[in-house]
Protein backbone atom coordinates (compact mmCIF):
# COMPACT_ATOMS: atom_id res chain seq x y z
CA UNK A 1 0.00 0.00 0.00
CA UNK A 2 0.91 3.47 -0.62
CA UNK A 3 1.53 6.45 2.06
CA UNK A 4 2.28 9.65 2.26
CA UNK A 5 4.92 11.17 5.11
CA UNK A 6 5.49 14.41 6.09
CA UNK A 7 8.14 15.91 8.91
CA UNK A 8 8.23 18.85 10.40
CA UNK A 9 9.99 21.50 11.86
CA UNK A 10 13.37 19.55 14.24
CA UNK A 11 12.58 16.61 12.10
CA UNK A 12 12.33 18.14 8.55
CA UNK A 13 15.66 20.34 9.24
CA UNK A 14 17.47 17.24 10.30
CA UNK A 15 16.20 14.27 8.26
CA UNK A 16 16.17 16.72 5.17
CA UNK A 17 13.15 15.72 4.01
CA UNK A 18 9.50 17.78 4.05
CA UNK A 19 7.74 14.93 2.27
CA UNK A 20 7.80 11.59 0.45
CA UNK A 21 5.54 8.74 -1.23
CA UNK A 22 6.86 5.30 0.42
CA UNK A 23 5.24 2.08 -0.83
CA UNK A 24 4.57 -0.36 2.57
CA UNK A 25 4.26 -4.57 2.40
CA UNK A 26 0.59 -4.96 1.73
CA UNK A 27 -0.14 -8.23 3.88
CA UNK A 28 1.20 -6.56 7.13
CA UNK A 29 -1.04 -4.45 9.62
CA UNK A 30 0.75 -0.94 9.95
CA UNK A 31 1.01 1.17 12.53
CA UNK A 32 2.75 4.54 13.64
CA UNK A 33 5.36 2.32 15.97
CA UNK A 34 6.06 -0.18 13.11
CA UNK A 35 6.40 2.18 10.55
CA UNK A 36 8.92 4.54 12.59
CA UNK A 37 10.86 1.36 13.23
CA UNK A 38 11.25 1.19 9.74
CA UNK A 39 12.16 4.49 9.33
CA UNK A 40 14.46 3.77 12.27
CA UNK A 41 16.57 1.26 9.84
CA UNK A 42 17.46 4.25 7.58
CA UNK A 43 20.54 5.42 10.05
CA UNK A 44 21.58 7.01 13.54
CA UNK A 45 19.90 10.20 12.38
CA UNK A 46 16.64 8.45 11.96
CA UNK A 47 16.33 6.68 14.60
CA UNK A 48 17.39 9.47 16.74
CA UNK A 49 14.87 11.54 15.88
CA UNK A 50 11.94 9.12 15.42
CA UNK A 51 12.62 6.51 18.41
CA UNK A 52 15.27 8.75 20.10
CA UNK A 53 15.06 10.51 23.48
CA UNK A 54 12.99 13.39 22.03
CA UNK A 55 9.40 13.27 22.09
CA UNK A 56 7.55 12.97 18.44
CA UNK A 57 3.75 13.47 17.74
CA UNK A 58 2.66 11.38 14.50
CA UNK A 59 -0.67 12.51 13.12
CA UNK A 60 -2.35 10.56 10.47
CA UNK A 61 -4.72 12.55 8.07
CA UNK A 62 -4.65 15.59 10.29
CA UNK A 63 -5.70 14.04 13.13
CA UNK A 64 -3.18 13.35 16.19
CA UNK A 65 -2.51 10.08 17.19
CA UNK A 66 -0.93 7.49 19.28
CA UNK A 67 1.86 4.83 18.42
CA UNK A 68 -0.82 2.17 18.18
CA UNK A 69 -2.83 4.18 15.37
CA UNK A 70 -3.65 1.57 12.26
CA UNK A 71 -1.93 2.85 8.98
CA UNK A 72 -4.06 2.49 5.77
CA UNK A 73 -3.63 2.66 2.31
CA UNK A 74 -3.59 6.29 0.94
CA UNK A 75 -3.01 7.79 4.04
CA UNK A 76 -0.96 10.92 4.99
CA UNK A 77 1.27 10.16 7.92
CA UNK A 78 2.89 13.21 9.24
CA UNK A 79 6.19 12.92 12.13
CA UNK A 80 6.59 16.41 14.47
CA UNK A 81 8.06 17.45 17.63
CA UNK A 82 5.85 18.61 20.07
CA UNK A 83 3.90 21.75 19.10
CA UNK A 84 4.99 25.24 20.00
CA UNK A 85 2.44 27.73 19.02
CA UNK A 86 0.33 30.46 20.65
CA UNK B 1 -30.84 33.40 17.17
CA UNK B 2 -28.95 33.07 14.03
CA UNK B 3 -26.38 30.29 13.79
CA UNK B 4 -23.32 30.43 15.57
CA UNK B 5 -20.77 31.25 13.09
CA UNK B 6 -16.59 30.17 13.45
CA UNK B 7 -13.50 32.05 12.24
CA UNK B 8 -10.02 30.61 12.34
CA UNK B 9 -7.32 32.26 10.13
CA UNK B 10 -3.52 31.67 9.80
CA UNK B 11 -1.59 34.17 8.03
CA UNK B 12 1.43 36.03 7.31
CA UNK B 13 -0.04 39.32 7.93
CA UNK B 14 -0.58 40.87 11.07
CA UNK B 15 -4.36 41.28 12.16
CA UNK B 16 -6.24 44.67 14.04
CA UNK B 17 -7.39 43.23 17.26
CA UNK B 18 -9.41 46.42 18.10
CA UNK B 19 -11.35 45.79 14.99
CA UNK B 20 -11.87 42.01 15.50
CA UNK B 21 -13.28 42.90 18.80
CA UNK B 22 -15.65 45.17 17.77
CA UNK B 23 -17.21 42.33 14.36
CA UNK B 24 -17.72 40.19 17.13
CA UNK B 25 -19.20 42.83 19.54
CA UNK B 26 -21.50 44.19 16.96
CA UNK B 27 -22.88 40.89 15.39
CA UNK B 28 -25.71 40.99 17.71
CA UNK B 29 -27.10 42.73 19.88
CA UNK B 30 -27.95 39.93 22.99
CA UNK B 31 -23.72 39.79 23.04
CA UNK B 32 -22.75 41.20 26.54
CA UNK B 33 -19.00 40.27 26.81
CA UNK B 34 -16.35 39.75 24.56
CA UNK B 35 -13.22 38.11 25.88
CA UNK B 36 -10.00 38.41 24.33
CA UNK B 37 -6.18 36.84 24.39
CA UNK B 38 -3.52 38.73 22.60
CA UNK B 39 -0.22 36.98 22.26
CA UNK B 40 3.03 38.57 21.08
CA UNK B 41 6.66 38.14 20.97
CA UNK B 42 8.55 38.13 23.91
CA UNK B 43 12.34 39.80 23.80
CA UNK B 44 13.57 36.79 26.01
CA UNK B 45 13.06 33.24 26.39
CA UNK B 46 14.90 30.62 28.73
CA UNK B 47 17.20 33.62 29.57
CA UNK B 48 18.73 34.36 25.69
CA UNK B 49 17.54 37.91 24.17
CA UNK B 50 15.60 37.16 20.91
CA UNK B 51 15.69 38.96 18.05
CA UNK B 52 13.31 36.80 15.34
CA UNK B 53 10.92 33.91 15.82
CA UNK B 54 9.95 32.12 12.70
CA UNK B 55 6.55 29.84 12.58
CA UNK B 56 6.53 27.21 10.85
CA UNK B 57 2.84 25.10 10.39
CA UNK B 58 1.13 21.87 8.93
CA UNK B 59 -1.43 23.57 6.34
CA UNK B 60 -4.53 22.13 6.42
CA UNK B 61 -4.02 19.97 9.46
CA UNK B 62 -3.72 23.64 11.73
CA UNK B 63 -6.76 24.82 10.32
CA UNK B 64 -8.44 21.82 11.04
CA UNK B 65 -7.41 21.50 14.81
CA UNK B 66 -8.07 24.88 15.60
CA UNK B 67 -11.46 23.98 13.98
CA UNK B 68 -12.38 21.33 16.19
CA UNK B 69 -10.73 23.41 19.47
CA UNK B 70 -13.12 25.76 18.63
CA UNK B 71 -15.80 23.61 18.00
CA UNK B 72 -15.16 21.55 21.50
CA UNK B 73 -15.21 25.00 23.31
CA UNK B 74 -18.47 25.43 21.48
CA UNK B 75 -20.11 22.35 22.86
CA UNK B 76 -19.37 23.24 26.43
CA UNK B 77 -19.52 26.45 27.09
CA UNK B 78 -22.65 28.83 25.90
CA UNK B 79 -21.29 31.16 23.19
CA UNK B 80 -22.02 33.39 20.72
CA UNK B 81 -19.20 33.14 18.14
CA UNK B 82 -15.10 32.13 18.32
CA UNK B 83 -12.41 33.99 16.04
CA UNK B 84 -9.08 32.61 16.76
CA UNK B 85 -6.18 33.82 14.19
CA UNK B 86 -2.53 32.87 13.99
CA UNK B 87 0.41 34.22 11.84
CA UNK B 88 3.14 32.62 10.24
CA UNK B 89 6.78 33.42 8.17
CA UNK B 90 9.13 35.56 10.71
CA UNK B 91 8.72 37.78 13.31
CA UNK B 92 10.10 40.15 15.61
CA UNK B 93 9.72 41.05 19.34
CA UNK B 94 6.39 43.31 20.12
CA UNK B 95 4.81 41.55 17.02
CA UNK B 96 1.36 39.67 17.65
CA UNK B 97 1.35 35.86 17.06
CA UNK B 98 -2.41 35.17 18.19
CA UNK B 99 -5.57 36.59 18.98
CA UNK B 100 -8.65 34.35 20.74
CA UNK B 101 -11.17 36.33 20.85
CA UNK B 102 -15.35 35.02 22.21
CA UNK B 103 -18.41 37.02 22.83
CA UNK B 104 -20.94 35.76 25.01
CA UNK B 105 -24.00 36.74 26.49
CA UNK B 106 -22.13 36.40 30.21
CA UNK B 107 -18.69 36.91 31.19
CA UNK B 108 -17.92 33.48 32.82
CA UNK B 109 -18.62 31.47 29.69
CA UNK B 110 -16.14 33.59 27.59
CA UNK B 111 -13.55 34.35 29.93
CA UNK B 112 -13.60 30.06 30.75
CA UNK B 113 -13.85 29.70 26.66
CA UNK B 114 -11.17 31.75 25.92
CA UNK B 115 -8.62 30.25 28.07
CA UNK B 116 -9.41 27.08 27.11
CA UNK B 117 -9.12 27.55 23.23
CA UNK B 118 -5.48 28.98 23.90
CA UNK B 119 -4.80 25.77 26.49
CA UNK B 120 -5.79 23.66 23.72
CA UNK B 121 -4.06 25.25 21.16
CA UNK B 122 -0.69 25.59 22.95
CA UNK B 123 -0.60 21.48 22.93
CA UNK B 124 -2.65 20.74 19.95
CA UNK B 125 -2.39 22.60 17.01
CA UNK B 126 0.52 21.98 14.68
CA UNK B 127 2.60 25.73 15.37
CA UNK B 128 6.23 24.94 15.76
CA UNK B 129 8.76 28.35 17.06
CA UNK B 130 12.13 28.74 15.71
CA UNK B 131 13.78 31.71 17.07
CA UNK B 132 17.17 33.63 16.09
CA UNK B 133 19.15 34.19 19.38
CA UNK B 134 20.93 37.83 19.60
CA UNK B 135 24.18 36.11 19.73
CA UNK B 136 23.66 34.92 15.76
CA UNK B 137 22.43 31.34 17.37
CA UNK B 138 19.21 29.52 16.32
CA UNK B 139 17.13 27.02 17.56
CA UNK B 140 13.81 25.31 18.04
CA UNK B 141 11.59 26.46 21.00
CA UNK B 142 10.77 23.69 23.54
CA UNK B 143 7.30 22.25 24.86
CA UNK B 144 6.73 23.25 27.91
CA UNK B 145 5.48 20.74 30.39
CA UNK B 146 3.35 23.81 32.05
CA UNK B 147 1.29 23.68 29.06
CA UNK B 148 0.55 19.96 29.45
CA UNK B 149 -0.44 20.66 32.89
CA UNK B 150 -3.20 23.52 31.65
CA UNK B 151 -4.60 21.45 28.80
CA UNK B 152 -5.20 19.00 31.80
CA UNK B 153 -7.05 20.45 33.88
CA UNK B 154 -10.50 21.02 31.39
CA UNK B 155 -10.45 17.11 31.21
CA UNK C 1 12.22 46.28 35.43
CA UNK C 2 10.30 49.36 35.49
CA UNK C 3 7.18 50.05 38.28
CA UNK C 4 4.14 48.48 37.49
CA UNK C 5 1.66 51.25 36.11
CA UNK C 6 -2.03 50.99 37.17
CA UNK C 7 -4.85 53.12 35.51
CA UNK C 8 -8.45 53.28 36.27
CA UNK C 9 -10.64 56.00 34.53
CA UNK C 10 -14.48 56.64 34.83
CA UNK C 11 -15.86 58.48 32.11
CA UNK C 12 -18.86 59.78 29.81
CA UNK C 13 -16.70 59.10 26.76
CA UNK C 14 -16.56 55.89 24.73
CA UNK C 15 -13.71 53.95 24.49
CA UNK C 16 -10.73 52.08 21.93
CA UNK C 17 -10.28 48.90 23.05
CA UNK C 18 -8.17 48.09 20.34
CA UNK C 19 -6.15 51.22 21.24
CA UNK C 20 -6.08 50.08 24.83
CA UNK C 21 -5.08 46.67 24.18
CA UNK C 22 -1.80 48.00 21.80
CA UNK C 23 -0.85 50.17 24.45
CA UNK C 24 -0.74 47.71 26.95
CA UNK C 25 0.98 45.34 24.67
CA UNK C 26 3.83 47.48 23.48
CA UNK C 27 4.71 49.25 26.50
CA UNK C 28 7.43 46.12 27.89
CA UNK C 29 9.36 43.47 25.14
CA UNK C 30 8.67 41.30 27.96
CA UNK C 31 5.16 41.19 27.82
CA UNK C 32 4.12 38.05 25.78
CA UNK C 33 0.14 38.44 26.99
CA UNK C 34 -3.20 40.96 27.03
CA UNK C 35 -6.17 39.41 28.47
CA UNK C 36 -8.80 41.51 27.69
CA UNK C 37 -12.85 41.74 28.61
CA UNK C 38 -15.39 44.78 27.15
CA UNK C 39 -18.57 44.54 28.57
CA UNK C 40 -21.60 45.92 26.60
CA UNK C 41 -25.42 46.79 26.92
CA UNK C 42 -27.58 44.08 26.13
CA UNK C 43 -30.95 44.66 24.27
CA UNK C 44 -32.72 42.26 26.64
CA UNK C 45 -32.93 41.61 30.50
CA UNK C 46 -34.63 39.26 32.34
CA UNK C 47 -37.06 38.77 29.38
CA UNK C 48 -37.80 42.55 28.70
CA UNK C 49 -36.01 44.70 25.77
CA UNK C 50 -34.12 47.57 27.16
CA UNK C 51 -33.69 50.51 24.90
CA UNK C 52 -30.83 52.57 26.96
CA UNK C 53 -29.09 52.11 30.52
CA UNK C 54 -27.89 54.69 32.74
CA UNK C 55 -24.87 54.40 34.91
CA UNK C 56 -24.56 56.11 38.05
CA UNK C 57 -21.81 55.87 40.38
CA UNK C 58 -20.44 56.92 43.84
CA UNK C 59 -17.52 59.63 42.37
CA UNK C 60 -14.41 59.65 44.95
CA UNK C 61 -15.36 55.98 46.00
CA UNK C 62 -15.18 54.17 42.62
CA UNK C 63 -11.73 55.33 41.71
CA UNK C 64 -10.96 53.89 44.98
CA UNK C 65 -12.31 50.98 44.88
CA UNK C 66 -11.32 50.16 41.57
CA UNK C 67 -7.95 50.69 42.52
CA UNK C 68 -8.20 48.69 45.18
CA UNK C 69 -9.48 45.66 43.28
CA UNK C 70 -6.52 46.39 40.59
CA UNK C 71 -3.68 46.47 43.82
CA UNK C 72 -4.94 43.17 45.13
CA UNK C 73 -5.25 41.34 41.68
CA UNK C 74 -1.42 42.52 40.93
CA UNK C 75 -0.86 41.48 44.76
CA UNK C 76 -2.14 38.15 43.66
CA UNK C 77 -0.64 37.28 40.21
CA UNK C 78 2.92 37.97 38.46
CA UNK C 79 0.76 40.54 36.11
CA UNK C 80 2.74 43.36 34.06
CA UNK C 81 0.17 46.25 34.52
CA UNK C 82 -3.55 46.14 34.03
CA UNK C 83 -6.18 49.08 33.08
CA UNK C 84 -9.86 49.37 34.23
CA UNK C 85 -12.00 51.56 31.87
CA UNK C 86 -15.74 52.17 33.06
CA UNK C 87 -18.66 54.15 31.47
CA UNK C 88 -21.09 56.54 32.86
CA UNK C 89 -24.38 58.16 32.10
CA UNK C 90 -26.64 57.23 29.27
CA UNK C 91 -25.74 53.72 27.31
CA UNK C 92 -27.65 52.11 24.25
CA UNK C 93 -27.70 48.38 23.14
CA UNK C 94 -24.21 47.85 21.69
CA UNK C 95 -22.73 50.35 23.67
CA UNK C 96 -19.47 49.63 25.51
CA UNK C 97 -19.74 49.68 29.02
CA UNK C 98 -16.42 48.09 30.42
CA UNK C 99 -13.03 47.30 29.21
CA UNK C 100 -10.29 45.51 31.69
CA UNK C 101 -7.44 44.64 30.02
CA UNK C 102 -4.05 42.80 32.36
CA UNK C 103 -0.75 42.33 30.41
CA UNK C 104 1.75 39.60 31.38
CA UNK C 105 4.81 37.71 30.62
CA UNK C 106 2.69 34.21 29.92
CA UNK C 107 -1.31 33.67 29.66
CA UNK C 108 -2.37 32.08 32.65
CA UNK C 109 -1.44 35.51 35.04
CA UNK C 110 -3.26 37.35 32.66
CA UNK C 111 -6.66 35.67 32.01
CA UNK C 112 -6.96 34.98 35.92
CA UNK C 113 -5.95 38.53 36.52
CA UNK C 114 -8.77 39.82 34.41
CA UNK C 115 -11.94 37.33 35.39
CA UNK C 116 -10.52 38.23 39.29
CA UNK C 117 -10.89 42.33 38.58
CA UNK C 118 -14.51 41.66 36.76
CA UNK C 119 -15.50 39.83 39.47
CA UNK C 120 -15.01 41.67 42.28
CA UNK C 121 -15.89 44.96 39.89
CA UNK C 122 -19.51 43.28 39.75
CA UNK C 123 -19.73 43.12 43.74
CA UNK C 124 -17.34 46.30 44.98
CA UNK C 125 -16.99 49.14 42.66
CA UNK C 126 -19.91 51.58 42.87
CA UNK C 127 -21.83 51.44 40.16
CA UNK C 128 -25.80 51.23 39.70
CA UNK C 129 -27.48 50.76 36.47
CA UNK C 130 -31.17 52.20 35.66
CA UNK C 131 -32.54 50.44 32.68
CA UNK C 132 -35.59 52.22 30.48
CA UNK C 133 -37.56 49.56 28.65
CA UNK C 134 -39.20 49.73 25.30
CA UNK C 135 -42.71 49.79 27.11
CA UNK C 136 -41.23 53.35 28.18
CA UNK C 137 -40.87 51.59 32.16
CA UNK C 138 -37.67 51.98 33.79
CA UNK C 139 -36.39 50.04 36.45
CA UNK C 140 -33.18 49.77 38.78
CA UNK C 141 -31.17 46.92 37.27
CA UNK C 142 -30.75 44.22 40.55
CA UNK C 143 -27.78 42.89 41.56
CA UNK C 144 -27.07 39.12 40.53
CA UNK C 145 -26.80 36.36 43.33
CA UNK C 146 -24.40 34.67 40.70
CA UNK C 147 -22.04 38.03 41.17
CA UNK C 148 -21.48 37.08 44.70
CA UNK C 149 -20.62 33.53 43.93
CA UNK C 150 -18.49 34.21 41.26
CA UNK C 151 -16.76 36.54 43.55
CA UNK C 152 -16.64 34.43 46.55
CA UNK C 153 -14.59 31.84 44.31
CA UNK C 154 -11.31 33.77 44.64
CA UNK C 155 -11.64 33.79 48.50
CA UNK D 1 -20.32 64.96 66.23
CA UNK D 2 -21.18 66.00 62.26
CA UNK D 3 -21.39 63.92 59.68
CA UNK D 4 -22.06 63.77 56.10
CA UNK D 5 -24.74 61.24 54.50
CA UNK D 6 -25.22 60.67 50.52
CA UNK D 7 -27.43 58.23 48.78
CA UNK D 8 -27.20 56.61 45.65
CA UNK D 9 -29.39 54.93 42.66
CA UNK D 10 -33.10 53.67 44.51
CA UNK D 11 -32.23 55.32 47.73
CA UNK D 12 -31.72 58.47 46.26
CA UNK D 13 -34.45 57.99 44.14
CA UNK D 14 -36.74 56.93 46.70
CA UNK D 15 -36.33 59.70 49.60
CA UNK D 16 -35.97 62.02 47.28
CA UNK D 17 -31.89 63.29 48.95
CA UNK D 18 -28.84 62.75 47.36
CA UNK D 19 -26.77 64.27 50.05
CA UNK D 20 -27.30 65.95 53.66
CA UNK D 21 -25.48 67.22 57.22
CA UNK D 22 -26.34 65.38 59.93
CA UNK D 23 -25.47 66.57 63.25
CA UNK D 24 -25.12 63.34 65.93
CA UNK D 25 -25.09 63.13 69.39
CA UNK D 26 -21.68 63.21 71.19
CA UNK D 27 -22.08 61.14 74.24
CA UNK D 28 -22.86 57.89 72.23
CA UNK D 29 -21.38 55.37 70.14
CA UNK D 30 -22.53 55.52 66.65
CA UNK D 31 -22.53 52.73 64.55
CA UNK D 32 -23.74 52.13 60.67
CA UNK D 33 -27.18 50.12 62.05
CA UNK D 34 -27.66 52.68 64.70
CA UNK D 35 -27.41 55.31 62.23
CA UNK D 36 -29.61 53.11 60.07
CA UNK D 37 -32.36 52.87 63.08
CA UNK D 38 -32.26 56.58 63.57
CA UNK D 39 -32.89 57.69 60.26
CA UNK D 40 -35.60 54.93 59.88
CA UNK D 41 -37.33 57.00 62.21
CA UNK D 42 -38.09 59.73 59.71
CA UNK D 43 -40.89 57.88 58.44
CA UNK D 44 -42.35 54.54 56.60
CA UNK D 45 -40.46 55.18 53.03
CA UNK D 46 -36.88 55.60 55.06
CA UNK D 47 -37.75 52.83 57.33
CA UNK D 48 -38.79 50.72 54.43
CA UNK D 49 -35.41 51.58 52.79
CA UNK D 50 -33.06 51.29 55.13
CA UNK D 51 -34.41 48.82 57.56
CA UNK D 52 -36.32 46.86 55.12
CA UNK D 53 -36.59 43.74 53.23
CA UNK D 54 -34.05 45.41 50.38
CA UNK D 55 -30.67 44.81 50.61
CA UNK D 56 -28.84 48.01 51.58
CA UNK D 57 -25.09 48.57 51.50
CA UNK D 58 -23.24 51.32 52.97
CA UNK D 59 -19.60 53.13 52.74
CA UNK D 60 -17.61 54.83 55.72
CA UNK D 61 -15.39 57.41 53.64
CA UNK D 62 -15.43 55.60 50.38
CA UNK D 63 -14.52 52.03 51.63
CA UNK D 64 -17.41 49.06 52.44
CA UNK D 65 -18.64 48.49 55.76
CA UNK D 66 -21.10 46.31 57.47
CA UNK D 67 -23.46 47.40 60.23
CA UNK D 68 -21.11 46.76 63.11
CA UNK D 69 -18.68 49.61 61.80
CA UNK D 70 -18.06 52.42 63.79
CA UNK D 71 -18.61 55.98 62.50
CA UNK D 72 -16.26 59.27 63.99
CA UNK D 73 -16.40 62.84 63.66
CA UNK D 74 -16.62 64.18 60.17
CA UNK D 75 -17.14 61.07 58.77
CA UNK D 76 -18.85 60.23 54.96
CA UNK D 77 -21.56 57.96 55.50
CA UNK D 78 -22.93 56.09 51.61
CA UNK D 79 -26.04 53.84 52.07
CA UNK D 80 -26.67 52.54 48.46
CA UNK D 81 -28.11 49.07 47.17
CA UNK D 82 -26.06 46.10 45.84
CA UNK D 83 -23.81 47.17 43.19
CA UNK D 84 -24.44 46.53 39.46
CA UNK D 85 -21.78 47.96 37.86
CA UNK D 86 -19.90 46.05 34.74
Amino acid sequence: MNIKLLYFARLKETLKFSTEDLELAENEQWTVLKLKALLAKRGDTWAQMLMGKLKVRAAINHELVDDNAAISDGDEIAFFPPVTGG
Amino acid sequence: MTAKLMTVRVQLEDFDTGHEISQLRAARKDIGAVVSFVGQVRDMNVGDHVSELTLEHYQGMTEKALEAIVAQAKSRWDIVDALVIHRIGTLKPLDQIVLVAVSSAHRGEAFHACEFVMDYLKTDAPFWKKEMLQSGESRWVEAKDSDDTARERWT
